[in-house]
């Protein structure tokens, strides 16, 4: 809590310290946009066992139909948002409804196709959707305005997640990640919460996308690429799944990376390609996850000595 | 393993052990009892209530719980959660932390795991994994309890234990169902068993009537009985 | 018009089929979700093309040389990641995701990314009930058919198929009877590696080859996958049937613009209400 | 608080590293010109563009660079996803600093960039993307903030001109039935709009196709079987060469024209084996290593000597000449600030001789004009047709090497 809020003051202090440099601010707008995702991203991957691949999905919802009402009509600018908020959470139907049907590997397929599906009409329907121009406005906000909105909102994320987490529904969510039969039977109402778990994601995530199209004042079918989606989960799994923090650093830390490996020019692609199936392949739990599991290791050593312990007696 | 014809009812506070060959359709029974499966014909009723087709959630917020023959942990989680996780749902708690720690720290303390009711649950031992399912059961309060093999793969200490608690619920008034092949133990407990063989109730009475009954007998004990004492020497030798 | 519907279903069924076989196949026996494997169809064509353009070999040679060198890729990209990280399936999609990335750049940062092709291995084209096809596309399908049907063959009969199958099927049990189950799926990897480079060779000449055409490969792959379901030979072949005929259809009947959305629909669908597939054994 | 700790250092080094990177790309607008150069390297547009700068900004330096400075290029990649190229662009411009920026094919990315070089008051000098939002759209409407916007490349409503030229001269050649098949992308519905309305009568078969499409025999046995001679086919996609197959092999008794963007590759008849023989497509003359201006062969074969291929994109023009009229204009500026530089461009005549041909003047939408193409036609842009293995232009007038025709081949299909 305390460690967000100081998170946050220094975020806020790097706008002075670098003279209000356009480019740092903007480039650390999409990085805390992009943690927002990663963050949202953990409660389903991390909490519920819902590994999603298609999470840019709610996000692209939101922006498409904020990006729509901006466009074609003219009504106050907290409604648009309201409309795309509330849009985002309905798509969260999308991947919450095959949940409940299919699980591990054919969840990840689906999860996989239901983008792809947004992709191809976005692409199609050129009149509604622009096509492969996207729909864009002229900028609204100013620069510094968005980025402490979605400061503001990071940490919001962040705190909200947590304190849900480690509430009844935190307890809920990984009850039926660990083993849905058995939470059944404990009395658990496994598709409600499984459902509920995916709306309040695609909610944060949705709120993501929207300060993403208004950041850039532009979306495009991009957004619900095979890439996108995939960015998240990297950047959710290299920080740590299942533990908020940690993604939400991958993926404010990776969006940072990416941005410092520019200099390396045509090796930059291959180089991020390479980090990642290396984090993959070395940190299971992610690289703030393998801190987190150490620690744990630790205190489980401990347990066990004093469970042989009372063994014995 | 198909259930054709097993039709029996059990009063409240009724402590009945559910015996049979492997294979008898004693899990079956359970499944279909508890919602996990539904029967294609037939129904159930839980205080006077149709609950045929009931799903799981609905029967345990009901007060008809079960417990699994393997003890199913959510490993993650820690002692305390597991319990609590069913406290959560327990519809005769009101959510007022106070009185749910309270109800928490008891049901730990009675199955004495309150010591280490912080600790993941995967790092019990196997004699406390089976009370933690036990206490995850009680955590929802329950008026009718379903037991799949209490004392399975327990060496005579933790039966002794085990069997303690299970008294303990007795006169807490809570309705027992058990599943168990460990005769001898389950003597002790019961006051009525049925007898299950390819999913037809050969038997239902006392104890003492079952273990006279030719039938049961030749179907079930005649081969079982030896078996099992020959595991409890092994037992008696072992400590 | 239907006639046409009719032949060019056919050739597309087999060379969807084909694409998809590799693929179904590493995922039934190591439940790996191989994102590369697109990319290994188009490296097999951008190595034949190499090959033939600017090492002059003559085109049999390369297309030879071309497969190996690709069974060698997917045993190396197996034995050297994927094994390590077995029956995690959710870091497995990462990982061969990351692959596929790594391929992709590297034949853009060594040849570039203009579009590349390989020659026909025939030219000319016949008539088929007034369908116009060129000797190539039969060549193609032919050939498609004939290696769907060795796999089945290979599968049913051979001792290693047998093996393959039993470790699809339950891979602590086949262990238990003495299969060497690493060995196995090394095997199958190579397989699965070969049909990829095969998909490529058979289909570069009827269409151009550029980097990024990997994922769209890999998409077809797992349409017919995904309808088909895994651990059958001829589920795949009828997928792939139903998916080129889902195609045609759709372009003549409805426009050719819905083409993949449609596809893309059909599985989501199948994805849901029969996630084993239609032919498919695995359970959910 | 160990765990806080922690978190706090993670924090604080986020940090550090943005600074860090501010750091390190932070340089003071120093002697040489800095050119920012943004593109999608994967793609064979945006690769266009990038080794178009590159050569370009070498002629530059070799002819002693702009105002006695050097020119200087920063080569960023785009990844084709407009986030990254918002990025790199605000990267060039706040922290590279550079003094003009050149790039984009991709329409979408411009269109999220353009405004963010307006807003710092520099020069953009877009490679290839054709969007008429930018020029038509936008610098109509809001002059004074987008007039430093500038282009060598017709807007795509304006290439509707060379694409029509193939259709009207296949007509000359006796041909009126029209098969019009375009692919579903939004540069796109403008000109079949257009299309369909002029040649309302005429058209026997029309669809729109995905950009993913790879097969194309359900739609060619319709043309096919609805007697349709002139086969109109719009793509950038994938889809180019497999058609151009599929036609050939379907033996479809049709001419081959339109906007098959992959028939404009040099190599595209030994692709397709020479089965593109008489398939008829725009590009930019001054790639076709024909003499459009004086300058054209020399850049043709200089491209190859450097690259070791011919130009295949138009960008490889687009963005050449564009980025050579801009140190033109700077030359006679005798400044690079922006302003200067954009009335200096806009002075008639500008006459720039370009790859392309020669750039009289940029009209009032900065679209490039001059050079034998009037206005409202594709400055730069000709009509080819592939005859045995050559590119030979049948439009305009002024650069014609050969007549269009209908290949015997399809004469034989058409009498059958």
């Amino acid at each position: 809590m305390i460690t967000i809020l100081i998170i946050s003051l220094l975020l806020v202090a790097v706008v002075p310290a670098t003279n209000h440099s356009f480019f740092i601010i903007s480039l650390l707008t999409a990085a805390l946009i992009w943690s927002i995702q990663a963050a949202s991203w953990d409660l389903l991957a991390g909490y519920t066992g819902l590994f999603n691949f298609g999470h840019m999905l709610f996000a692209g919802t939101a922006a498409y139909v904020v990006a729509l009402v901006e466009v074609n009509l003219k009504i106050p600018r907290p409604l648009v948002i309201l409309a795309g908020f509330l849009a985002g959470i309905l798509s969260s139907l999308l991947i919450g409804l095959p949940s409940l049907r299919v699980r591990s590997v054919y969840f990840v397929l689906v999860s996989f196709v239901v983008p792809l599906i947004m992709y191809r009409i976005t692409m199609s329907f050129t009149r509604i959707f622009g096509g492969e121009y996207g729909l864009s406005i002229e900028r609204v906000y100013s620069r510094e305005s968005i980025y402490y909105v979605v400061m503001v909102l990071a940490a919001f994320t962040v705190i909200i997640l947590r304190i849900l987490v480690k509430s009844r529904l935190g307890i809920t969510l990984q009850s039926i990640r660990e083993d849905e039969e058995t939470a059944r039977a404990v009395g658990i109402n496994v598709p409600f919460y499984k459902l509920l778990a995916c709306a309040v994601s695609a909610g944060f995530s949705s709120l993501a996308g929207i300060c993403y199209f208004y950041h850039m004042s532009h979306v495009g079918p991009e957004i619900f690429s095979i890439m996108s989606s995939f960015n998240v989960v990297i950047m959710g799994l290299t920080g740590g799944i299942g533990t908020l923090f940690g993604s939400a650093l991958g993926g404010l830390g990776l969006s940072l990376l990416l941005e410092f490996m520019r200099p390396i020019s045509i090796y930059r692609n291959i180089t991020y390609a390479a980090l990642l199936v290396a984090v993959v392949m070395l940190f299971p739990g992610g690289l703030w996850g393998g801190l987190v599991s150490f620690w744990q290791k630790t205190r489980v050593m401990g347990v066990e000595e004093s469970d042989k312990v009372r063994k014995s007696e | 393993m198909a259930l054709s014809d097993v039709s029996f009812s059990v009063e409240q506070g009724e402590v009945v052990g559910l015996i049979g060959p492997n294979g008898a359709g004693k899990t079956t029974f359970f499944n279909v009892v508890t919602g996990f499966n539904w029967p294609s014909s037939g129904k159930i009723f839980f205080r006077g209530k149709d609950v045929t087709n009931a799903t799981p959630n609905r029967l345990a917020s009901m007060g008809m719980v079960r417990t699994f023959q393997i003890p199913r942990p959510f490993k993650e989680l820690t002692v305390s959660d597991n319990v609590a996780v069913a406290t959560l749902f327990n519809p005769k708690l009101k959510i007022s932390t106070s009185s749910t720690k309270e109800f928490l720290k008891k049901i730990l303390q009675g199955l004495d795991l309150y010591p280490w009711k912080d600790q993941q649950a995967t790092t019990l031992g196997y004699g406390s994994l089976k009370r933690l399912e036990l206490g995850r059961s009680q955590g929802s309060s329950p008026e009718l309890l379903l037991l799949d093999e209490p004392f399975s793969g327990l060496n005579a200490s933790e039966i002794e234990k085990e069997s303690h608690i299970l008294r303990s619920l007795v006169k807490e008034g809570i309705t027992l169902i058990i599943v168990e092949h460990k005769l001898r133990e389950l003597m002790k407990i019961v006051d009525r068993i049925i007898v299950l063989n390819f999913g037809i109730k050969i038997a239902d009475g006392a104890p003492e009537a079952i273990t006279k009954d030719k039938l049961v007998l030749e179907a079930y004990l005649g081969r079982r009985w030896g078996v099992n004492s020959a595991g409890d020497k092994k037992y008696n030798s072992t400590i | 018009m239907v006639e046409s519907i009719v032949v060019y279903g056919i050739v597309w069924a087999a060379l969807y089929a084909l694409m998809a076989l590799g693929f179904s196949l590493i995922f039934s026996v190591a439940k790996i979700l191989n994102l590369a494997h697109g990319m290994l169809i188009m490296v097999a064509c951008y190595v034949v093309y190499v090959l033939v353009a600017n090492l002059n070999f003559p085109l049999g040679v390369s297309i030879l040389a071309g497969v190996a060198i690709i069974a060698l890729l997917g045993i190396l990209l197996y034995a050297g990641f994927m094994k390590r990280l077995r029956g995690s399936i959710n870091r497995l999609v990462l990982l061969t995701g990351g692959l596929a990335m790594i391929m992709e750049q590297a034949i853009i940062i060594s040849v570039g990314p203009h579009s590349k092709f390989v020659p026909s291995m025939v030219k000319g084209s016949l008539s088929i009930i007034g369908v116009e096809v060129s000797y190539q596309q039969v060549l193609s399908t032919v050939i498609a058919f004939i290696l769907i049907t060795l796999l089945w063959l290979f599968l049913q009969r051979s001792k290693s198929g047998r093996a393959i199958r039993a470790v699809a099927q339950d891979r602590d049990v086949a262990a238990t009877l003495g299969i060497n189950v690493e060995k196995i799926f090394t095997i199958t990897m190579a397989i699965s590696a070969t049909l990829a480079a095969m998909a490529g060779v058979l289909i570069a000449p009827i269409q151009a080859v550029t980097p990024e055409i990997g994922w769209g490969m890999m998409g077809s792959a797992f349409a017919v996958t995904i309808l088909g379901g895994i651990g059958s030979v001829w589920g795949m072949a009828i997928a792939g049937a139903i998916i080129a005929y889902i195609e045609l259809i759709t372009a003549f009947f409805i426009s050719p613009v819905l083409k993949e959305a449609a596809v893309f629909t059909i599985m989501a669908l199948t994805l849901i209400f029969k996630p084993s597939g239609l032919f498919g054994k695995g359970e959910v | 608080m160990k765990k806080g700790a922690k978190i706090l250092l993670l924090g604080a080094m986020i940090c550090l590293m943005a600074l860090a990177i501010d750091f390190f790309t932070r340089s003071e607008a120093a002697p040489p010109i800095k050119i920012g150069v943004i593109s999608e390297w994967d793609f064979i547009g945006g690769h266009g563009t990038k080794r178009a700068a590159e050569l370009a900004i070498r002629h530059i330096n070799a002819g002693g660079g702009l105002l006695g400075r050097e020119v200087k290029g920063v080569f960023y990649d785009s990844k084709a996803d407009p986030g990254e190229a918002k990025n790199a662009t605000e990267r060039v411009l706040y922290s590279d600093k550079v003094d003009v920026v050149c790039g984009y094919w991709r329409s979408d990315l411009a269109i999220v960039c353009q405004p963010l070089v307006m807003e710092a008051k520099k020069i953009l000098l877009l490679g290839g993307s054709a969007a008429p939002l930018l020029t038509k759209g936008r610098i109509k409407e809001d002059y004074n903030k987008y007039k430093y916007t500038f282009t060598a490349q017709p807007n795509s409503l304006l290439t509707l001109h060379p694409i029509d030229q193939s259709i009207i001269s296949s007509m000359k050649l006796g041909l009126g039935k029209i098969a019009l098949m375009v692919e579903k992308a939004a540069w796109c519905d403008p000109i079949f709009d257009v299309f369909s309305k002029k040649y309302a009568n005429k058209i026997v078969y029309s669809n729109r196709f995905s950009t993913a499409a790879t097969d194309f025999s359900v739609e060619f046995s319709q043309v096919k079987a609805l007697g349709a001679d002139i086969l109109v086919v719009l793509s950038t996609g994938r889809g180019g060469i497999a058609s151009v197959k599929q036609w050939y092999d379907m033996k479809i008794p049709a001419v081959y024209v339109g906007y098959p963007e992959a028939a404009q590759d040099p190599n595209f008849w030994e692709q397709t084996e020479g089965k593109c023989d008489g398939v008829a497509v725009g590009h930019i003359g001054g790639l076709l290593g024909l003499s459009i201006t004086p300058k054209s062969v020399p850049y043709y074969n200089e491209y190859k000597k450097v690259y070791g291929e011919y130009p295949v994109a138009y960008t490889n023009a687009s963005t050449y000449d564009i980025v050579m009229a801009w140190a033109q204009g700077v030359r006679s500026a005798g400044t690079i600030e922006s302003p200067a530089v954009v009335k200096a461009m806009e002075k008639k005549p500008f006459n720039y001789v370009g790859v392309s041909g020669v750039l009289e003047y940029f009209n009032e939408i900065h679209n490039p004009v001059g050079g034998g193409w009037k206005e409202d036609e594709a400055w730069g842009w000709v009509s080819f047709q592939w005859q045995n293995g050559k590119r030979e232009i049948y439009w305009p007038e002024t650069h014609k090497t050969k007549d269009m025709i209908i290949p015997d081949r399809i004469r034989k299909l058409m009498t059958k």
